[in-house]
């Protein structure tokens, strides 16, 4: 019995304290960096999570949307612990509790049970339905369930149920973030098309973002301008809502009528390229006016990209408060850019991410060393090394496509840099080599309201900056010798 | 145990069941039926379970249950230090688990300790063709990068048991190549209704492949005994270990808080199990007892009075010796644990808490908020069988409400109804609760606080409720416009 | 020679290191703080400055106004410095370089070429005069000074030269503040209240605040109410200007005719009741409509009162944004408290900033411990004392007036604390005590861009408790052993 | 040096001549008048001043300018470290001076290390009935506070002088009875023009009250020099004392960078004074030649090439054993400043930079900059004297703009024409001019970097250099809108 694997029976050891001081240096080696990113099956430490997760986040973005998983309990418990633990916020989501039967005779009855209590219980004006690993692989047709649904009476036949194919198995969160995305456009917006209307209004796609504070820059920033706008999908008053007693499962979101009319938009502008490249795809062929989809707005000149593509769009003149938040942003990067030039960066994240952070990065003259996405394609890539290639501060730099945190600790112990700009899961790897780690990612489970601090446009340049320059300068005052200790820096 | 019939005023078992019949009637009747075997008020002095427990979790409600998986990764194997856990399938699962659990570990992460995400990170093409060669390959690697890694487990999510590997096969095999156990446990998140079956798939894994693989070199002696179902949650373990110590005991094993694979591997040759979870690990006491006649005790650690008679409890098992030692051990601590309660029950006396966790502290915090003056007025598991909730029973005041597996909305009805001052549950419910004003405190990771086990957990636990039920936080939620 | 002090010649000697150790050890016990407590006549590390900084300040707040030190240029040098540092901005401001002659002479000769020169040179809108320690003790008659000027040519007649006599050896800078604004606004309202007139706005007096991002905030608070306002003074666009490339020595501040249309006003609020006191003394019986002084809304409480306040004056409801922004303030407070909950503070600085911050650690559960003013009142003193008794979290709080940052140090030694809030100068205290500084006050010359973060409003609520939690929490990141260090805090 | 004339493409005495009537064009007559004779185009050929120095700065302009108290406090007393400095009278001079020049200090702060503002926080009462009753009180109470303290220095401010209190006559009378000395230093800000009274007027005090009275215990030594003029700003000291030291030499004193009481009162002892700020201190390097025939020299710790020439230069006056040392010294650097110049220069060369500093920097820093590829289009001095321009006219390409005390009206409209690619200046200049997207660093201050002095100093120097020029943040300024 004790011998299952074939093994002999050994005797407790514990292993001697010279071994584990030799392995310890040794990961830190160069031989062991080789050896580390030689590996070909093993992943430890990835910086993504599963499509469905983003798939959640896309269907929390629209108003009375009930995020439903089609699959085991267990996965919905994850994702929602996910997202309650980033934002500090309820993340009400349901799961049809799929079990072992399901192997067997197929999600059917889990799914109309589910559809029933759900709808019951917590009244949604739609249901956003996903799927985890079990239905992938045994193949539910999601279709035929859902119709099925409707015809035995579970769900009213007018309640809108979006449905997104999401396998773990295959891309990551923003691909879920994509698929759900583009399901429910694609739901909503069915047969609401009508010739000559025009809404007036710009359809900005936010794409998988899990900083509210971004969300409401956008729409700041699109008030400024006077642009009408509606934001697909607005995750801002969902996950940012205000503690006053009373509990609303749905406390935003994009109106479902705004998000049905918005394929009659005038404009419909998609941020990032990458997290919502299907969804793009699509409403590119089927939205009325015109359409673009450009980078995430992070940095000085992204922003000024961005607010000539707004002004280029709609006519309208770039507002003169943003001309002067402008100048409030350039004047911190003039002032503080002695706290940041040449300062070596570690960088990873998703695609749309660190395409902006590496180009503020360079803007402010640091030098963005390792440049890293744990689920990445050729084209981003090519597009990292562009933007490193334009800018001498990019020289030094190197991306690494697909290769995980603990192929980032083999680079910050054989080349140092000044900090790592992540995500809460960096932080074992900042620890081990000893420099800040920058959250301006997801999620964050560690430090509280940093999801609320907008990263992108000028004001994002801002928090940014501060939040760099003043840890170094923490740094410094902390490790200092005494004599090094000074009022001013 | 105490015999007193506790009470609440206000809180019968009619009025109790009133409640639970206005939350069932949000449901269809299909559900209403299932859920309302769920849902009912205590008996205290029957001493029996009154709900029922263990069940399919109902779709479409919102359940706070996990999965085999969780239950495997999260609780029983992924405290184990020394060994490298890999997730083996699609990214997610392993990447949710990772570090959102709080068993503490020593050593040296990545050197002898292994605290990581490790997967596999299927991709389509291994769902289409298998996954046992990726997997044969990544435990080379890994034995390769970790060199002092004791052990690797293999835990399986749901698509590879669905497209029929044979993890099995490959562990004995790279058992053999690597000179190190693989242990691969089939706990696809699929299988049964909760983390339970992940627990009891690990605890058959643990005896098929690990336990009696290792002998401790030093002679058995009489004060050897093991910690089980102490899982280190914010260092737990280390206030329990060294109190046991204190006691007179040779702690030789803790399953698996900051656990060593090879003490697990000897844990077979102690005099005694003392467990702590008695939902995930009782399997193994059981089995231990059977096949090595080890007896087994489950004690209780949280608060000054479940301590006191656990202990001595414990203390009956053995001589005079321990006897002493546990006395002088109460006599040291007890003052101490009465100043704490005299420095908060005052702020703390009459507030009334509900519960809901998983499968032990429903039940065994009771009393640690009875000691500060407080009052539990509804408990229920995620993931609790029968023979917990008849443990319940007489912990619980007569007639206050038992939930199992409740869904997110019949906490909220009855939090309503209740108006507890505090409730003790996980991070999805948090949020909610907050924004109902309602003080709150996650009880699976003690809300990143700890430990709360032992003597030297009580204080903490006592600092944390007062902050949770007093911080003037709460005060502020309603305007004065 | 060698001996003008009648000692000794003796030998080049070295402190033993145990003298030294010996000595270092004692200055942080209880021993030492009595015998530091004790001092009578010696002020070391006063976190205050003298007037005419304040001064300086004031001026700098209305539209092209010049300030102009009656003094030595020594005096000006220092006061720009200390502005340029703390906002890492131009502070434009002349002198009239006075110097020994002045003494025997007086100087009315020093200010007529100083008022020449500037006006020709800066072209200003007003130059605002104040004094440093020279003229105020030979007893330069201003009045006398400025009309001769006038009649003689060397400025024209209708410019405002508001000026205020700033001894420094009396209050400190607040005190500058409050009498050179006094001075502006009598100056430019003189002749200019209209029975029957009102402007229908709301006259909002922030004190001395070196905060651009409160003076932001307030504006933004008034604009969600729909209230007309005029701010005196305005610093915000002077300390906060865009870089586009161009240099504007006047950047913004206060109109001047508003400023003078300000005695017509609907209403009058002042905020901070120390740093206004004369100002609003003399305003609150010569300004039309309402009136009203009330503390600088620091925390949720004392910004609930302002607005309320508000909405009295002014008969306007109380916006729904400002209830959702109330919201998610709370909402902050509520999901991060745990880190902040029973940390006990050193806390100095301003009398109005003191009283803002004590009466945030307290809503917030935090123990408000060493609450010192090196330059206050018995007034104070029982204010803040009556603050600390309405909490439980005041109970261990001592108060201390007219103490400085070496008894502060000698605070810290003796009992601890977590952390300490005031201004840069504190920094030496806190790295002694080993707590972090939260720069919630002036000056601040050693950190970037805290300037245009307000602490005021529910926006400084979320700034002050992320940036203190977020602090808390990274100082357990940073100093936890190895097996503390975990992914979620 | 060089006499190779140094000039500028588009630069000529007239254009330079042209630029100076423009902005005298904004003055009033009077105004005009008085500054026209401190602005000129250099005359690099004649070695001489090309403006007229050290007079009353114009009432009404923005000047740069400080006051005695400054130069006392902040320049010469402050950066001796184990001393109590007094700021005595009201409570701003001390505050505005404390922390905000960087003489970095060894030492324990408020043990062994007196860097905080010690003040007498004069009130109303204390102008109208005198101080010295309470500064008696003071520097009881600073005795018995910092029983290490080497001795104490009182530094008047304005008020003091006026209400003819008598420090002199209680610092005598403490001193005696502290049995320490305590320095009357009777600096008030309304002496003089600026600075450099009351640097002068620092000096005279050490001659009458520090110097001989301390004597170094061990026997003098033919290689024992003193160090002037070096404030050790940013850590210059701890470059330049270590490479003269590797020279062979032993640095008895630094005059006054973190400088000890005791070693400045025996400098009367050592066999050279070497002076790097001629400005502040040539008065006590004449005072110790009179007095006691040590002879002195000026030398220049900026960039490789003065460092080369220096060190050469201090060589003259000793032995081959000095010389072969110096050699060595100046063979083992060259090379790592070659690289230095190296990396840097391809970025810099043609680089325009305008100085406007204190009472050194203008002339001394010019060849760092050459070093680097670097042009200087016009330099002048806050505070400086004939003998200051005399010796910039060599240093600065001809016909380049030479201000005295400018203002910033001035400054600006020079920069308007010159266009310089940097400006090295001080904070009050600092944002005017990077509101103009000129690149910018502070050069009394290092702005925050440092050292700067020697070769450890050259390294930092060139990098901040590059990063105030290149940095791209610059190119950001225009909007593309």
């Amino acid at each position: 019995m004790a011998n299952n694997l074939g093994l002999k029976v050994k005797p407790v050891t514990e292993i001697p304290e010279a071994e584990v001081n030799r392995v310890a240096a040794w990961i830190n080696t160069e031989e062991y960096k080789e050896k580390n990113f030689a590996r070909q099956a093993l992943v430890i430490n990835p910086a993504h999570a599963c499509q469905p997760l983003g798939a959640e986040l896309a269907a929390h973005g629209f108003e009375g949307s009930l995020p439903f998983v089609h699959g085991s309990q267990g996965c919905a418990s994850y994702y929602r612990s996910t997202l309650n633990r980033h934002f500090r916020e309820p993340a009400p989501a349901v799961s049809d509790a799929m079990t072992e039967d399901g192997a067997v005779f197929g999600g059917q009855n889990n799914l109309h049970e589910g559809l029933e209590n759900s709808y019951k219980l917590y009244k949604p004006k739609m249901i956003s339905v996903f799927t985890s690993c079990m239905p992938e692989i045994i193949g539910d047709d999601l279709t035929a369930f859902i119709k099925n649904a409707r015809i035995k009476g579970f769900v009213p036949n007018d309640l809108p149920i979006p449905y997104a194919n999401t396998p773990s198995f295959n891309g990551s969160h923003i691909h879920g973030y994509d698929a759900m995305l583009l399901a429910i456009l694609q739901t909503l917006t069915q047969g609401k098309k009508v010739e000559g209307r025009c809404t007036g209004k710009l359809n900005l796609l936010p794409g998988f973002d899990a900083n509210t504070g971004n969300i409401r820059e956008y729409k700041r920033i699109l008030e400024a301008f006077g642009i009408p706008y509606t934001v697909l999908a607005d995750i801002s008053d969902v996950f940012d809502s205000p503690n006053d007693g009373t509990y609303r499962p749905y406390p935003g979101g994009t109106k479902l009528e705004d998000a049905a009319d918005s394929v009659n938009g005038k404009v419909t502008l998609a941020l990032g390229t990458y997290s919502t490249a299907k969804t793009y795809g699509w409403l590119k062929d089927n939205y009325s006016g015109k359409h673009a989809s450009i980078p995430m707005p992070f940095g000085i000149a992204k922003t000024d990209a961005f607010l000539l593509k707004l002004s280029e769009l709609t006519g309208k003149p770039i507002p003169a408060s943003l001309k002067e938040e402008r100048g409030h942003a350039v004047d911190l990067l003039t002032d503080a850019h002695q706290y940041i030039h040449g300062k070596k960066f570690a960088v990873y994240g998703d695609p749309d991410y660190l395409l902006g952070l590496v180009s503020f990065l360079l803007e402010v003259g640091a030098k963005p060393t390792h440049v890293l996405c744990s689920k990445g394609t050729k084209k981003l890539e090519k597009e990292l090394q562009a933007l490193l290639d334009s800018s001498p501060f990019g020289k030094e730099g190197k991306v690494y496509v697909n290769k995980d945190l603990w192929h980032l600790r083999s680079l910050v112990m054989t080349e140092p840099v000044d900090a790592i700009i992540g995500d809460t899961h960096g932080k074992f790897a900042a620890r081990d080599a000893k420099v800040p780690l920058f959250r301006f990612g997801f999620p964050i489970f560690d430090r509280v309201n940093l999801h609320r601090e907008p990263l992108i446009g000028y004001q994002g340049v801002m928090n940014m900056m501060s939040t760099i320059c003043n840890k170094f300068i923490d740094v410094v005052d902390e490790t200092c010798d005494d004599r090094q200790f000074e009022m001013m820096r | 145990m105490s015999t007193e019939i506790k009470t609440v005023e206000g809180i019968t078992k009619e009025s109790t069941q009133a409640m639970i019949n206005e939350v069932l009637e949000l449901y269809p009747e299909k559900g209403k039926k299932k859920r309302a075997a769920h849902l009912a008020p205590n008996d205290q002095a029957s001493g029996s379970a009154c709900v029922k427990s263990n069940k399919k979790t109902v779709p479409g409600v919102m359940s706070a249950r996990g999965c085999a998986y969780a239950g495997a990764k999260g609780v029983v194997w992924g405290p184990i230090r020394d060994m490298v856990h890999v997730s083996h399938g699609p990214v997610g699962c392993g990447w949710y688990s990772w570090g959102t659990r709080r068993n503490l570990m020593s050593g040296i992460t990545g050197v002898n300790s292994f605290p990581m995400q490790f997967t596999s990170d299927f991709q389509e093409k291994d769902v289409v063709y298998g996954g046992d060669k990726k997997l044969a390959t990544l435990l080379q690697e890994a034995k390769d990068l970790f060199p002092l890694a004791k052990g690797i487990s293999v835990l399986s999510e749901c698509p590879v048991g669905l497209i029929g590997d044979d993890i099995n096969q490959v562990a004995k095999v790279a058992s053999k190549e690597l000179d190190i156990p693989v242990i691969p446990c089939n706990c696809e998140g699929f299988r049964g209704v909760s983390q339970s079956l992940g627990h009891h798939i690990s605890n058959d894994t643990i005896r098929d492949y690990i336990i009696e693989t290792r002998e401790f070199p030093e002679p058995v002696g009489p004060y050897d005994i093991a910690l089980i179902g102490e899982y280190n949650i914010g260092g737990d373990a280390w206030s329990t270990k060294p109190l046991l110590e204190e006691c007179g005991f040779n702690v030789k094993a803790v399953w698996t808080g900051d656990g060593e694979m090879d003490r697990i591997a000897a844990t077979h040759q102690v005099k005694l199990n003392v467990i702590h979870c008695y939902r995930s690990m009782n399997y193994m006491c059981k089995v231990m007892e059977e096949k090595y006649g080890i007896p087994w005790i489950e004690l209780n650690f949280f608060g000054p009075t479940k301590i006191r008679e656990s202990l001595r409890k414990l203390a009956e098992l053995f001589d005079d010796s321990i006897k002493e030692k546990v006395e002088a051990v109460i006599a040291k601590y007890d003052p101490q644990m009465q100043a704490i309660i005299e420095e908060y029950k005052p702020r703390l006396d009459g507030k009334k808490v509900m519960l809901y966790v998983g499968g032990l502290r429903p039940r065994h915090t009771i009393n640690a908020y009875e000691d500060l003056g407080m009052t539990c007025v509804g408990s229920g598991y995620e993931f609790a069988h029968t023979d917990d909730y008849d443990r319940t029973a007489s912990e619980m005041p007569d007639a206050t409400v038992v939930y199992d597996d409740a869904s997110e909305i019949e906490m909220e009805h009855f939090a309503h109804i209740l108006k507890p001052d505090l409730i003790g549950s996980g991070i999805k419910e948090k949020y909610l609760f907050q924004k109902m004003a309602i003080p709150f405190r996650q009880m699976h990771s003690w809300d990143y606080s700890g430990p709360y086990h032992g003597y030297k957990g009580f204080p903490i636990f006592a600092r944390d409720i007062d902050m949770a039920v007093n911080s003037p936080t709460w005060k502020l939620v309603e305007a004065p416009f």
